[in-house]
């Protein structure tokens, strides 16, 4: 138990990063409100890149911006997964604009965002 | 699937021709000038009001991409040549490139002619079933999600592959979603929920890629896989990695049944010949994919 | 142990943010939430990623979810409604 | 009898119950003397609903518990010698300033080195715009007369009661916002920053301003004429500046770009005009985003 507890403080990002993964996943699965499943869509992404950015961490060193003619790469951390993870948060801003866009115009359409509810509605219009 | 990809893997490795020093063969710029003018146009086409120019200008791009990956294909399988040409002015390991091969050459050749096709075949249901002004925009989309599908089949890097599947997935949203009905707005969302959960898996899959063997280039990956498979460190994390890589991307491929039956069903009216792309594209998906796959073939052996 | 404080409270804002019944709540424990991702980041050396999603996590997308919002009348108790 | 699953296979997947209806007919054909008593059709959803909860929580927790279990075997958070930090991001930080002349790591690395992605994430955005308008835009599709009516209502009640704290304060700090977005774009390479987060802080000051004085005061200077001008020419010039630096380096052509002194806000080459390009156009993108929310015009 000692034992699994350290482990778990030692990965406490990747651990953190995992659980808000799946905690994500699930609302994603299960929620009706359409709204809720943009935000579970943002938090799963979300704990990716933070497990991404854990990944570049190096304990003791700091941000890649070189300072003082200090070239050496023992004194920086990873810029790759900042690079990553930037490409990232853009291609998510995008997706739940584009998500919100679409709720709107099937509010317009049906007045309600519950999506079971806007199913039926369609159902009952196509026959 | 990955066992087959793995018999395939060795004949695909032709020679490989370096890059370094002097121009290059003219030809090998085709697959750089094909990805560019496809995005290129994409970006200059909000420019026109009318769909008509629009219209010549996504088909004139289409039917250059399509030559222009004939005569690659008829150089290149003349004697099995594949070569990498470099995104940038550093080398592998540190900047993007891309390959290409015959295989390669004959998807993009395959890709322009359905999108042509498409074209032609959507265009006078485009022309009756969308906006004036929001025409140019559904010409944008199609010419942006080619540039996408070329930029899949030719990539040589899996970040690059991610971002590019995203940017397929918004544009084939937008074509499913064109005719602006409110049927086609519930495929939309119905497609792009179970396309965000494929890439949620496909991107944590890539990043966890990233964290055992610390490259993001194909080729690179496949040597470091290799290498990690033969010393038998990180085997575990392997095997999950490449089962959430596949199950990502299966997500995304089987993705055209989700909207297929439902407009078929409910909006069998008349439907836009061009917005059958789409589910070319997600097919097209898989085979650019499992092509890829063979490629690092060391993966496909660690998920046996 | 600040580092452990700050990832628990992330996973608490996240099943807060997925559970509350009113709409706005969501939005606004989002945007906590992303105030806290942006802490963290600020703490693993990554600046870029800190001033990106305090811009867009914290500030654009929390406005985008408002204004939806405030398009679909869930803002209740508020001078709209 | 495979053809058959098959069929049934791919209605379940495209979300029907008729297979459940039919079945449920065909159970009656064939129990037509035993007089089985019809279940209702809500009780039948009721519980399809139910499996399908059980089964996805089921998913999930297995998921997180293999993602856990991965994450547990792979290298040590923080430690210096993991797989991740290699011959790669050495050179990106030992000889970045030297190749790139950009002082952010970070920055050299996403528009120099790996600029096809960049470039790509810039489409995105792009196309997310253009999806945005496509849904969004008001036209004849798009237009409810009712809401309209409420829209004007509510105009109404906002110019009886103007917010004075909100107008002062806007007036205070929208200055220093574009003022600390633009800061943050023109120093991408000698600071952290850089186009997306300078440009996005720059649309959350435009919106602000657009929220405290009304749409139409952003209107006189920022129509869709200008939106689409802009963010044409932005990305055009990005795109064309990025192919000719792929076509030059690959082809190992001079590409005769000055990379200036280090540290100056003059250097680094190609940076400078790219993150120049993408705050452009991510101001407007945030922006367009906001308006085509918010009124379904510019």
């Amino acid at each position: 138990m000692k034992e699994f507890l350290q482990t778990v403080i030692a990965y406490r990002y990747e651990t953190a990063a995992m659980i808000l993964f799946g905690i994500g996943f699930i609302n994603l699965l299960l929620q009706k409100n359409l709204l809720r499943k943009v935000m579970a869509f943002n938090v799963m992404d979300s704990s990716v890149f933070l497990f991404l950015a854990a990944q570049g961490y190096i304990e003791g060193r700091i941000a890649p911006i070189i300072v003082n003619n200090d070239l050496s790469a023992t004194t920086y951390i990873n810029p790759i997964p900042s690079g990553l993870v930037l490409t990232g948060i853009v291609v998510s801003v995008s997706v739940s604009a584009f998500f919100l866009a679409l709720i709107l115009r099937l509010y317009k359409k049906y007045h309600t965002i519950e999506f079971d509810e806007i199913m039926t509605l369609a159902k009952k219009e196509a026959e | 699937m990955m066992g087959a990809a793995l018999s395939i893997g060795p004949a695909l490795l032709f020679s490989e021709v370096s890059a370094s020093g002097g121009m290059l063969p003219w030809y090998q710029n085709i697959p750089f000038f094909s990805i560019f003018l496809l995005m290129i146009a994409g970006i200059v086409m909000p420019l026109f009001r009318k769909g008509k120019g629009g219209f010549c200008l996504a088909m004139g791009v289409s039917l250059l991409v399509a030559a222009m990956s004939a005569v690659l294909l008829v150089k290149l399988s003349a004697n099995g040549e594949r070569f990498t040409y470099m995104m940038g002015h550093y080398p592998a390991p540190w900047g993007n490139e891309i390959a290409a091969g015959p295989l390669e050459a004959l998807l993009a050749l395959m890709f322009s002619l359905i999108e042509a096709l498409a074209l032609l075949g959507g265009r006078k249901d485009a022309a009756s079933d969308i906006l004036e002004p929001k025409q140019s925009l559904f010409y944008l989309m199609m010419c942006e999600l080619q540039a996408a599908m070329l930029a899949l089949t030719y990539t040589n890097d899996i970040f690059t592959a991610y971002v590019f599947i995203e940017i397929s997935t918004l544009a084939a949203c937008s074509i499913v979603m064109a005719r602006d009905t409110a049927k086609t707005i519930v495929a939309t969302i119905r497609y792009l929920v179970i396309s965000l959960l494929g890439s949620g898996l496909f991107l944590i899959g890539v990043v966890m890629l990233y964290c055992i063997t610390g490259h993001l280039l194909i080729p690179q990956l496949g040597e470091k896989i290799a290498e990690l498979v033969a010393t038998g460190t990180y085997t575990e994390p392997l095997t999950i990695v490449a089962g959430l890589l596949f199950i990502g991307v299966a997500i995304k491929c089987a993705l055209f049944r989700f909207t297929r039956g439902f407009r078929l069903r409910t909006a069998a009216r008349r439907r836009p010949r061009a917005r059958c792309f789409p589910a070319w594209c997600s097919r097209g998906i898989s085979y650019c994919w499992s092509s890829s796959f063979t490629r690092c073939s060391p993966l496909s052996s660690s998920a046996r | 142990m600040f580092e452990c404080l700050l990832l628990l409270s992330l996973i608490l804002c996240a099943i807060f943010a997925l559970t509350q019944k009113r709409l706005l709540m969501v939005a606004i424990i989002y945007m906590a939430y992303s105030l806290v991702m942006t802490v963290i980041w600020a703490m693993l050396q990554s600046p870029d990623l800190a001033i990106t999603e305090a811009a867009v996590g914290a500030g654009v997308t929390g406005i985008l979810f408002f204004v939806t919002l405030k398009k679909i009348h869930a803002l209740k108790g508020t001078k709209d409604e | 009898m495979g053809k058959k699953f098959l069929s049934k296979f791919e209605n379940w997947l495209n979300g029907e119950e008729m297979p459940l209806r039919e079945r449920h007919v065909r159970s009656l054909h064939r129990k037509k003397h035993v007089q089985a008593e019809p279940l209702p059709e809500d009780v039948r959803i009721n519980r399809f609903i139910h499996l399908y909860h059980v089964s996805a929580v089921l998913v999930a927790v297995c998921l997180v518990g293999v993602l856990l279990y991965t994450v547990f075997h792979l290298p040590l958070f923080g430690s210096p010698n993991n797989p991740a930090s290699n011959e790669v991001a050495q050179r990106y930080i030992e000889q970045g300033l030297a190749e790139t002349g950009a002082v952010n790591a970070v920055a050299g690395m996403i528009l120099d080195y790996r600029a096809f992605d960049t470039f790509g994430e810039s489409n995105v955005l792009f196309l997310a715009i253009c999806s945005v308008i496509v849904l969004l835009l008001r036209d004849q599709n798009n237009i409810v007369v009712e809401e309209d009516v409420q829209e004007k209502h509510e105009r109404e009640i906002e110019k009886a009661n103007e917010d004075i704290i909100l107008k002062r304060i806007a007036f205070l700090i929208v200055p220093c916002i574009l003022l600390f977005g633009m800061y943050v774009v023109l120093n991408g390479h000698l600071s952290p920053g850089g186009g997306f987060s300078g440009g996005s802080i720059m649309g959350g000051g435009l919106i602000l301003f657009a929220a405290s004085y009304g749409a139409a005061r952003v209107k006189l200077f920022f129509n869709m004429r200008t939106f689409r001008t802009i963010t044409t020419t932005a990305l055009l010039c990005y795109a064309l500046s990025k192919a000719y630096s792929f076509f030059t380096g690959a082809n190992g052509l001079e590409s005769h770009i000055p990379l200036g002194t280090p540290g100056a806000i003059l250097s680094a080459g190609l940076i400078l005009i790219l993150d120049i390009c993408v705050g452009f156009v991510v101001a407007c993108t945030m922006y367009g985003f906001y308006a085509f929310i918010s009124r379904g015009e510019l």
